[in-house]
């Protein structure tokens, strides 16, 4: 190796201090150091000031937690009044359309006597597993219904477990202003007044009518731990028979909901799967569950192939259900 | 323990080999323990060097951490490759670990020595050279090159640094008048227990250098040179897994244990402190016991704090230190370890010394006179030594810091 | 008569015998070596039930530890293709075996005509000094102290020329193996580098930016890149 | 051991190290497979010198000496003759005693 192509002032040499080298000095005095330091840590207080550099810093994880700042953001969570228990989220598909890696899906719901869209979503279903939690969802909201959360212990052995709907997806108001309190009360004026005005255009239970909330208003003790938060929706009553429980038997209830949902649909559409249609057609929502296996195996016939080749059956069949049903909706 | 067997009734064969069996069985298991505590005292308390906490989940303080440990690596797979030769490959582990556990059919524990060798203290350092072997097994039958350069490395390494060793101990036998580890512990019984060799000019410099040299044999930081994974893998190490791997890091940790116990030994007095004699017995025995395992822990502790200060040396870094260094010194340390044996004992080691210069003044007591004339002499002999050899060093490491107007003028040095 | 002895011993000696025997069939140099460690450590293990303890750990220090090692390393300098069809033995590798069996063949018979004689020999040789106090008669087998003073006294010659011997070894070993340099090369640090470029000694090169070896008083510049 | 095991047993054992160690040093192509060979007869000789030791003179020492004096020698032929095959590989590339068949160095 030359320098040649180097200019003289380009190499920093430096000047070692031949006190310091004698031999064994430097090989003492590090010795004293490294057992200095083993001093403090064992003796002394845990470092609690960042500036000085000795001492114990470690933080010991499960129990013991740094505190979250206020913006940290890890996964998307829906919002609801705490009071009336309504969903602040319209299903303006603001959302869904900003999601860069494409896994916000919501169903608009609609006025069963008139078929009219409500500013309120029927489903929304968002794949955990494969968003990046840039918080362009959270960004984009009108509304303020999705918001960025704090928990970040969400690894599970039980990957489709990680297909969220609204029973995993919902908190109320009070939980965000906990973690999150400037960050709201910036915007908590007006998105309250937004949610009074979509409240006026909701008829019925329409809204408010996913998982289990907490009524009148008080302070929700799910604030302090998030992950007990979800607990409670899992145990309680549904509200709605197909809402899917969440645990080890999710996804199989799921799959059946959306087939039935899909297979509905269809029906609706008149085309498509039309061997699947008269099942669907003679049997109410929740006895379509028998039926899943005969949706299931018409199912290669609709879009499938433009979803991915990779994705899990019963993924595959959840993301067709929700295309055909909202391909009917938009009266294809 | 055979004869009391006898007395049971055994015949007296029997007897040896039930006593044999037991002994084995407890220095085995006793390896094995004080290992698994070694792996785990050596991360805690680098982990505090480093201002950390280290393993404190596993059960309490994280001691049961090793055997979770164990656990694991008996589970994972146990790979050869395929081009290995494969019998060698499987044996070089084997190797080592006997090598190491062979070292501990000498070494006491306290004053407990399982087998009183004649020339104990070269067998250790004999069983320590055969770690060579199952390197070099290791190495070339792994197939790999790094694990052939690991194994090279290695073998070099211990080759060199055998003789400073030994040559290291030559003053504790000379002091002592026995190779046998029991008699080097009694010698140093002195002073109600205290007059430990480290506490001589002449076993301090001795002490001093055997340690270093025991580093370089175990391959401790700084001498890791056999296994740098920066720069090869694992060294020798490299195509190993499992259990296999498990077995050379038992021999490893083994080894570095039977460093501490042998230099507690040789220089530290053994299980000899205050208070052994007196109480005697059984109770003694513990006590001793309690010394001994404190002396060494505080070695392995010094290793530590090496291992957490000083980085890595160099292949010829490595040599020069055994040869340019270690060497002299250790030669100038037998030198004054002669002159110390003939001032304090020569009534004893050379009865012509008595005729040419009429017999000491007391056989039996201290001599105080003569001690004090001792210590001095010899220290003014190895400082002058170390002084000599830390200027010199100092002059060649400046020289290869800067180099002068002439060599640069004529590009050489 | 102890069985544990007559057992020890006869295992030692297979280790020992059937070791050599591979040491001197198996194809494979390197584990012909290995082999070897193992008929010496059988070696050092018969010392040890000799009660020859300084012997044997002599033996494993300086043979296993260090002999073997040694003929491992300059095999591993000197390797060459080895595989089939490669001859490991000379062509009349019979004549060597017809020697050694005959050598075998004389060798036993003389030992075992004269056994007898030796064992009564022997029978004498083990009764120690009478004690004096009439306590069991102990035999004092010589250790590493009587050796050392047999160095020291008796065989102070021998063990001069030996250590003479030994020296001689080293430097002829040294002389013979070492491998002459034409020339000296030495990588600069970047200090010194800039040290020459500073006093404007600036290595020639040429139109490829290679460096030119150039005559300085009569010696030569070698600098690192001139190796290529 | 002295009492249990005959002297001739040891003294056999040997005889038979020592011819395996002959037929090595002659039979094998390679210098190194030679100088193992002559290793395994330098031991035999110990083993005679040991044994005749502990059975005839176990309070003496010129055994044991003898013994010592060969191990010194035997390590100095050793590094000497590993140092020559080493030499002679740089010049000729090979170490088969065959092969080596020019008188010039």
């Amino acid at each position: 190796m030359t320098l040649s192509h180097l200019a003289t002032e380009d190499v920093f040499v430096v000047e070692r201090n031949d006190a310091d080298f004698r031999a064994g000095q430097g090989m003492t005095k590090g010795l004293g150091i490294v057992f200095r330091k083993f001093r403090k840590a064992l003796f002394g207080k845990p470092n609690s000031d960042r500036a000085d550099t000795e001492g114990q810093f470690n933080v010991q994880y499960p129990e013991e937690r740094l505190a979250m700042p206020e913006a940290y953001r890890n996964m998307p969570i829906l919002l609801y009044d705490d009071a009336t228990g309504h969903e602040l989220c319209t299903s303006c598909f603001q959302c869904e359309r900003i999601c860069p890696p494409q896994v916000i899906h919501i169903t608009q719901a609609k006025d069963p006597a008139t078929g009219k869209p409500v500013p309120a979503a029927a489903k929304f279903v968002l794949e955990y597993d494969t968003c990046m939690s840039c918080g362009y969802c959270a960004e984009v909201c009108p509304f303020d219904a999705i918001k960025m959360d704090h928990d970040f212990e969400l690894s599970t052995a039980n990957h489709p477990e990680l297909d969220v709907d609204y029973n995993r997806l919902l908190r109320p108001v009070s939980y965000y202003e906990t973690i999150a309190p400037t960050m709201w009360s910036d915007v908590k004026e007006q998105a309250m007044k937004k949610l009074q005005n979509n409240i006026k255009r909701r008829p019925g239970d329409i809204g408010r009518d996913h998982g289990q909330k907490i009524k009148g208003g008080a302070p929700v003790a799910a604030a302090a731990t998030p992950a007990a938060g979800a607990a409670p929706a899992a145990g309680a009553a549904k509200p709605r028979g197909p809402v899917a429980a969440i645990g080890k038997n999710m996804s199989e209830d799921k799959t059946a909901k959306l087939l039935a949902i899909r297979a509905a649909n269809a029906a609706k559409r008149g085309g498509g799967a039309a061997d699947a249609a008269p099942v669907a057609q003679a049997a109410p929502v929740a006895e379509a569950v028998a039926a899943a296996p005969a949706a299931a195996s018409a199912a290669p016939t609709g879009p499938v192939a433009a979803i991915g080749q990779n994705m899990s059956e019963d993924k595959r069949a959840k993301l067709e259900a929700i295309r055909a049903a909202k391909r009917a909706e938009r009266g294809e | 323990m055979a004869d009391a067997l006898t007395q049971l009734g055994f015949a007296s064969w029997l007897s040896v080999l039930i006593a044999s069996i037991i002994k084995v069985t407890l220095i085995l298991v006793g390896g094995s323990v004080g290992m698994m505590f070694l792996t785990w005292y050596e991360r805690r308390s680098i982990s505090y060097m480093q201002d950390r906490r280290g393993p404190n989940r596993v059960g309490p303080q994280g001691l049961l951490q090793p055997i979770s440990e164990a656990i694991k690596t008996m589970t994972k797979e146990d790979a050869t490759p395929r081009d290995a030769d494969k019998i060698v490959h499987f044996l070089a582990p084997v190797v080592m670990l006997g090598a190491t556990v062979l070292s501990f059919a000498v070494i006491p524990w306290g004053r407990m020595f399982p087998v009183d060798l004649n020339a104990a203290v070269l067998f250790v350092i004999a069983t320590g050279g055969l770690h060579s072997i199952g390197m070099m097994m290791a190495g070339w039958g792994s197939n790999n090159k790094f694990a052939l350069l690991g194994g090279m490395r290695g073998v070099a390494q211990l080759i060199s640094y055998e003789i400073p060793q030994v040559m290291a101990i030559i003053p504790v036998v000379l002091m002592t008048g026995s190779m046998s580890l029991q008699k080097i512990v009694e010698a140093q019984n002195d002073f109600a227990g205290l007059g430990w060799y480290v506490f001589s000019p002449v076993g301090l410099l001795g002490f001093a250098l055997f340690f270093t040299a025991s580093l370089a044999e175990g391959e401790r930081t700084p001498f890791d040179i056999p296994e740098a994974d920066s720069e090869i893998i694992a060294g020798y190490m490299t195509e190993y897994s499992g259990m296999k791997f498990a077995v050379f890091y038992l021999s490893n940790y083994m080894s570095n244990l039977a460093v501490c116990f042998v230099t507690a030994t040789l220089y530290l007095g053994g299980g000899n402190g205050p208070g052994v004699d007196a109480l005697g017995g059984i109770a003694g025995g513990l006590l001793s016991l309690v010394y001994f395992l404190l002396k060494s822990f505080a070695l392995f502790f010094v290793m530590v704090l090496i291992r957490a200060t000083v980085p890595r040396l160099r292949v010829d870094q490595l040599m020069s230190f055994a040869w340019k260094f270690l060497l002299p010194l250790v030669l100038v340390n037998i030198l004054s370890a002669s002159f110390w044996v003939a001032l304090l004992r020569w009534d004893q080691q050379w009865p012509q010394l008595t005729e040419w210069f009429g017999a000491p003044s007391t056989a039996d007591a201290t001599n105080w006179g003569r001690l004090a004339i001792a210590i001095v002499l010899t220290l003014l002999i190895n400082a002058g030594a170390v002084a000599l050899i830390m200027r010199l060093t100092n002059r060649n490491v400046q020289k290869h810091l800067y180099t002068t107007d002439e060599e640069l003028a004529l590009g050489l040095s | 008569m102890n069985p544990i002895a007559i057992g020890v011993f006869i295992v030692i000696a297979l280790l020992t015998l059937g070791s050599g025997i591979m040491v001197v069939t198996v194809r494979n140099i390197i584990h012909s070596a290995l082999w070897l460690i193992a008929s010496f450590i059988g070696v050092a293990a018969l010392y040890l039930l000799m009660e020859a303890e300084f012997l044997a750990v002599v033996q494993i220090l300086v043979y296993a530890g260090a002999v073997s090692i040694l003929v491992l390393f300059a095999i591993m300098l000197t390797r060459q293709v080895t595989g089939e069809g490669v001859r490991v033995v000379f062509e009349r590798w019979w004549v060597a075996l017809l020697i050694a069996l005959g050598l075998f063949g004389v060798i036993v018979p003389t030992l075992w005509k004269h056994g007898a004689t030796w064992e009564e020999a022997a029978k004498l040789a083990q009764v120690g000094p009478t004690p004096v106090d009439g306590a069991a008669n102990s035999l004092q087998v010589a250790t590493a102290t009587e050796i050392g003073r047999s160095f020291m006294g008796e065989y102070l010659l021998p063990f001069e020329v030996v250590s003479v011997l030994l020296l001689m070894a080293l430097i002829g070993a040294v002389v013979i193996a070492y491998e002459e340099r034409t020339r000296r090369r030495r990588v600069l640090t970047l200090a010194e580098e800039l040290a020459l470029k500073k006093r404007g000694i600036v290595e020639p090169r040429d139109a490829e930016g290679a460096v030119v070896p150039r005559e300085a008083e009569g010696k030569v510049i070698l600098l690192d890149s001139e190796q290529a | 051991m002295v009492g249990s095991v005959p002297l001739v047993w040891v003294l056999t054992l040997a005889a038979g190290l020592f011819c395996i160690g002959l037929f090595g040093a002659l039979s094998r192509r390679n210098i190194v497979g030679m100088l193992m060979g002559i290793e395994l007869m330098l031991n035999s000789v110990n083993i005679n010198l040991v044994a005749f030791w502990r059975y005839l003179q176990p309070t003496g020492t010129a055994g044991l000496i003898f013994a010592i004096f060969t191990i010194a020698v035997a390590a100095a032929e050793v590094a000497v003759g590993l140092a020559m095959v080493i030499a002679i590989y740089r010049a000729r590339l090979t170490i088969n005693a065959d092969e080596i068949d020019t008188l010039k160095g």
